[in-house]
């Protein structure tokens, strides 16, 4: 067992040298790339804390995803006139005390995560017992989809008003119209190969992700997040024109996984025992039928928040 | 002992991601100290999840959902966030150029 | 037989393990971006072939190997296409400076 | 199960859902909807606003409903006491106002289908009052997370719906104090989960004790939260926030939002953990209410700006609510509702959310006669918008506390508390704070009153937004005679039945 906390102990240090990393370098597109491997390396740790299903989405969205939008920052942010600053950054006194606090917040914390004796509180045994009456085999899925729906509902609603949100900030005149991604018509020839090669086999793993996340670790998100990636490689090399954000199918699609959410929820309250309840005989299907459409729908949201907020109108 | 490990780099990850925050003047290395900040804690959440494994369970999946949920809500967060920068810097120009 | 398979599996993973160290080594080496791109694709590439190699006598099902061998040409894909868009972007941009801490070349 | 249909539990899914299905829905369709889903679904909200509130009052316990069938600690459990039900008739109140007001303000141009501002309002607005019920009703502290991310994201844009680089600066302070008190907060509910392993409200308030995890986890959430509420000397992010946004959007921002985040430090420190505060504690959090009632007094009194002025006052008026944290300490738990600053506090709530409203509106009219918002030029502008100018008046009665406004009840219960527990000083503050208000308030209405000869011109679809404005400030004016009418609605919760509500 000692090599298994060799690996651990590297991998913490690892990870905390690039959190440092992240915040002490001077140069911003450095400290983007230190969180990126930051992303991929805290995915490691959710392996080794046997939390498979948070590894894939740490990896995906927290890793992947926002490191694509994160390069698209800096490369906007920081190229030419200079960055913005929100006040001067403070002094060395300051910055004594500030990493003093912080150090006591932190050994605060290690203490009482650590300093807990007993038995430790759990509600796997709990959530394993109910487990079957939803037809999963991967817990995670169950609390997700079944026993915490309303949560899970509730942040594809703020997801979408993320979304909402970046959208508000086009210019007037650009409301309705297309964001830009990439540099348009002027992707190479490298781009473009792999955007071709590499979207068919991202679809049919983005699909099994979600397909396996009845059983085993997977599911809408993470599944979502491999879609997301193909269409905005797509996108970013040209050969899928991003999408004006009134036309009706993007709606459609981005409404389309909260929607089918809520009406088997209100369904719920009438053939089983109440709203977002399953009757346990179709519950399986009901639940794989919810992540299909939610995948879809988290699939075009996070490609469409990286895309950004339009940009310049649409065709007429 | 994993746990252990794991626990002392969320709690460390937590305090580098609020040195970060105050520190930092630029708002896109606040965001990416917002980030690691989040990352610490759902660490934490990570550990007292691996904490309640029982047999047959490696993990206590409450916590791992609501860590999901988390990481979701974060992202959506830092995509809003850099919206907001880039969009800040782009409306600071056209301002000094137009309306002046 | 088993044994055999066991230190081809051993051999083949720790090689790999030592051109990813290499990779690494010269990623942070190497002088200018070009010379680093190479260090790290070339090495990675074989590094990761290496490991897959090693661990293919171990796996269970046939299935389970032909994930192995699928990642390692998806990330020979993105590796190669990856570096090129790299190597480009490096040399378009090299008046304004490419973005690294290495004395200028 | 037909039975389950007529659960009356099913109006908190109601009160949560109706205006987040609408939001999505107005996502879905173009955009000229937006505005109109909002209008069909207001009136469906506040019937269900009243019917908990009339369901609660009449039982005289709390409602509640447990998720899908599956009961805490595993599964959600919602809950309506009287604080919820009074926060849900406040939120449709408000929310209301906001919308007929900003129907006029929002209207598209003729021939545009679909114009940005009026499409993101209203979605947002309906997410807004979905994030808002949700608060009020969530009984489990991690989906009380994910509402507060909800409120966060509805909000955030309505700051900067202008788009200029000022909102900009100020939607960007606000989002960065937001999500670092999220963040907090979160924090607070891992350590909570780790310690206790559970996270709904009631099964804590049983299971925690004065423990090193509890304590910490406590002063996590409530600094996060208190960051996000604008509690001196975290507000500095809520003035150029809500004195930027559109009229509408800043009643929403100062009348509501901020509440929320309070509404979750009260859930916190009476109902999770009334057997983990400290005197010190109780009397920090009320130093810095008190803090607040003077900086922001004295800020909003320097202002030359009527919105920035009405912005700071927000920051003064915060700082009241926090009072009940330190005049309530070591009453006994049984007793705590119906104590004076139980209610006061509530009453202060409420009165403000609808008086500060008015005021934006008011402010928002008197902006658009005047074309600007600067203090010293507003001379006669009542002759252009006489209504707005009297709702901006009587609105004042109530942040200043003068009879018989909701305000003046609130810190007249606030007060009397004080003096019977001995805690005097915290009533000359209150005192203080509601002479300062009157030094801030009156010169601008004097001036509204006063001869100018600068012109004036009237709004477009003023007379209806005048009814409107009207309609907040006489309810805030009236709100103090009433003394928050049911009778007794407010000791709905704590001691009286919340306590082993719903848990199986």
């Amino acid at each position: 067992m000692t090599a298994g906390i060799a690996v651990d102990i590297g991998l913490a240090a690892l990870v905390a040298a690039m959190a440092l990393w992240t915040i002490l370098v001077r140069d911003a597109y450095a400290a983007v790339i230190g969180f990126i491997g930051y992303g991929l390396l805290l995915a490691l740790v959710w392996v080794r804390l046997d939390a498979v299903d948070v590894a894939l989405t740490e990896a995906a969205i927290g890793g992947g995803v926002t490191g694509v939008l994160l390069l698209r920052a800096v490369g906007a942010l920081h190229r030419g006139a200079a960055p913005l600053e929100d006040g001067p950054p403070p002094g060395p006194a300051t910055r004594r005390i500030a990493a003093l606090a912080c150090a006591a917040v932190a050994a605060g914390l290690a203490f009482v995560v650590l300093g807990v004796s007993g038995p430790a509180p759990t509600l796997a045994p709990l959530a394993a017992e109910h487990l079957p009456a939803t037809g999963l085999k991967n817990p995670v899925t169950g609390v997700l989809l079944a026993f915490r729906a309303l949560d899970t509902l509730l942040e594809k609603v703020v997801l979408l008003l993320a979304l909402i949100g970046i959208w508000s900030l086009s210019p007037d005149g650009a409301w309705g119209g297309r964001p830009t991604l990439g540099r348009p018509g002027r992707a190479s020839d490298t781009l473009r190969f792999l955007a071709q090669l590499l979207p068919p086999v991202g679809i049919v793993v983005g699909i099994h992700v979600l397909w396996v996340g009845a059983n085993a670790p997977g599911g809408a998100f993470q599944g979502g997040a491999v879609l997301a990636a193909m269409w905005i490689l797509a996108m970013m090399a040209g050969l899928s024109p991003v999408p004006a954000i009134g036309r009706p199918w993007l709606r459609a699609a981005l409404v389309i996984g909260p929607l089918a959410f809520l009406a088997v929820g209100v369904a719920g309250i009438f053939i089983a025992d109440g709203f977002l309840a399953y009757p346990p005989a179709f519950a399986k299907p009901l639940i794989l039928a919810i992540e299909a459409a939610i995948t879809l729908s988290i699939a075009v949201t996070l490609a469409m928040m990286v895309a950004g907020p339009p940009q310049r109108p649409g065709a007429p | 002992m994993t746990m252990t490990v794991f626990g002392l780099c969320g709690a460390a990850l937590v305090g580098i991601g609020l040195y970060g925050l105050i520190v930092q003047a630029q708002p896109l290395r606040r965001i990416l100290a917002f980030n690691l900040l989040g990352g610490g804690v759902f660490l934490l959440f990570g550990v007292i999840a691996r904490r309640g494994a029982v047999e047959g369970l490696g993990s206590d999946p409450v916590p791992q959902a609501m860590v999901i949920t988390g990481i979701v809500v974060a992202f959506s967060a830092t995509a809003l966030a850099i919206s907001l920068v880039v969009r800040l810097k782009e409306t600071g120009r056209g301002d000094d150029e137009g309306s002046a | 037989m088993s044994l055999l398979l066991d230190i081809a599996s051993v051999v083949a993973i720790a090689g790999g393990a030592f051109f990813f160290l290499a990779g690494t080594v010269g990623l942070l080496r190497f002088p200018d971006t070009l010379s680093r791109l190479h260090a790290l694709t070339k090495a990675d590439t074989l590094g990761l072939g290496l490991i897959v190699l090693g661990l293919l006598p171990t796996v269970d099902s046939v299935l389970t190997g032909a994930k192995l061998v699928a990642i390692w040409l998806l990330v020979q894909l993105a590796g190669a296409s990856v570096a090129q868009l790299i190597a480009r972007a490096a040399r378009q941009d090299r008046p304004q400076g490419v973005p690294q801490d290495g004395p200028p070349p | 199960m037909p039975a389950a249909a007529l659960d009356p539990g099913l109006l908190l899914v109601l009160a949560v859902m109706l205006p987040a299905t609408g939001a999505v829905a107005a996502l879905a369709l173009p955009g000229r909807w937006a505005g109109r889903i909002a209008f069909g679904l207001w009136p469906l909200g506040l019937a269900v606003a009243v019917a908990v509130a009339w369901t609660v009052w009449a039982a005289g316990a709390p409602l509640h409903y447990a998720v899908g069938g599956w009961a805490p600690p595993l599964g959600l459990m919602l809950r309506a006491d009287g604080p919820s039900a009074l926060m849900l008739l406040v939120a449709a109140i408000v929310i209301g106002a906001a919308g007929l007001y900003a129907r006029a303000d929002l209207r598209p141009e003729p021939g545009a289908t679909e114009s940005r501002a009026a499409v993101v309002f209203w979605t947002l607005l309906m997410a807004l009052w979905s994030a808002l019920n949700a608060v009020a009703l969530g009984g489990d502290l991690f989906n009380l997370y994910v509402a507060l991310e909800l409120l966060t994201f509805s909000a955030i844009p309505l700051v900067c719906l202008g788009g200029s680089a000022k909102t900009l600066q100020a939607a960007l302070r606000y989002l960065v104090f937001a999500l670092v008190g999220s963040v907090l907060y979160l924090l607070g509910t891992a350590l909570l989960y780790g310690a206790y392993g559970t996270l709904d409200i009631v099964l804590l308030s049983g299971r925690a004790g004065p423990e090193p995890a509890a304590i910490l986890a406590c002063a996590l959430m409530i600094a996060g939260l208190a960051a996000k509420t604008a509690l001196f000397p975290l507000h500095l992010w809520l003035p150029p926030a809500h004195a930027g946004a559109p009229p509408a959007a800043s009643a929403v921002l100062s009348g509501l939002v901020v509440k929320a985040s309070f509404f979750l430090i009260v859930r916190l420190w009476f109902d999770v953990m009334p057997g983990l505060s400290t005197a010190a504690a109780a009397n920090l959090i009320g130093a810095l209410g008190a803090g607040a009632i003077l900086a922001g007094s004295v800020m909003a009194l320097r202002q030359a700006r009527l919105k920035l002025m009405i912005a700071y006052s927000t920051v003064a008026q915060i700082g009241y609510l926090f009072l009940m944290v330190p005049l309530l300490f070591g009453v006994p738990q049984a007793e705590i509702a119906a104590n004076a600053a139980w209610s006061g506090g509530w009453l202060q709530l409420a009165s403000h959310a609808l008086a500060k409203a008015a005021m934006f509106l008011a402010a928002g009219l008197i902006a658009e006669a005047a074309g600007h918002d600067r203090i010293h030029g507003l001379d006669g502008v009542g002759r252009a918008v006489p209504v707005a100018v009297l709702a901006f008046t009587l609105a004042g009665l109530s942040l200043v506390g003068l009879p018989p406004s909701g305000g003046f009840a609130a810190k007249w219960l606030l007060l009397s508390a004080a003096v019977a527990t001995g805690q005097w000083w915290w009533a000359v503050v209150m005192i203080l704070g509601g002479l300062l208000a009157a030094f801030y308030l009156f010169p601008v209405i004097g001036r509204a009153y006063a001869d100018g000869t600068a012109a004036f011109a009237r709004p477009r679809d003023a007379r209806s937004r005048e009814f409107v404005v009207l309609a907040l400030a006489v309810a805030a004016a009236l709100l103090g005679l009433s003394q928050l009418y049911p009778p007794g609605l407010l000791r709905i919760g704590l001691g009286s039945g919340l306590a082993g509500a719903g848990v199986p």
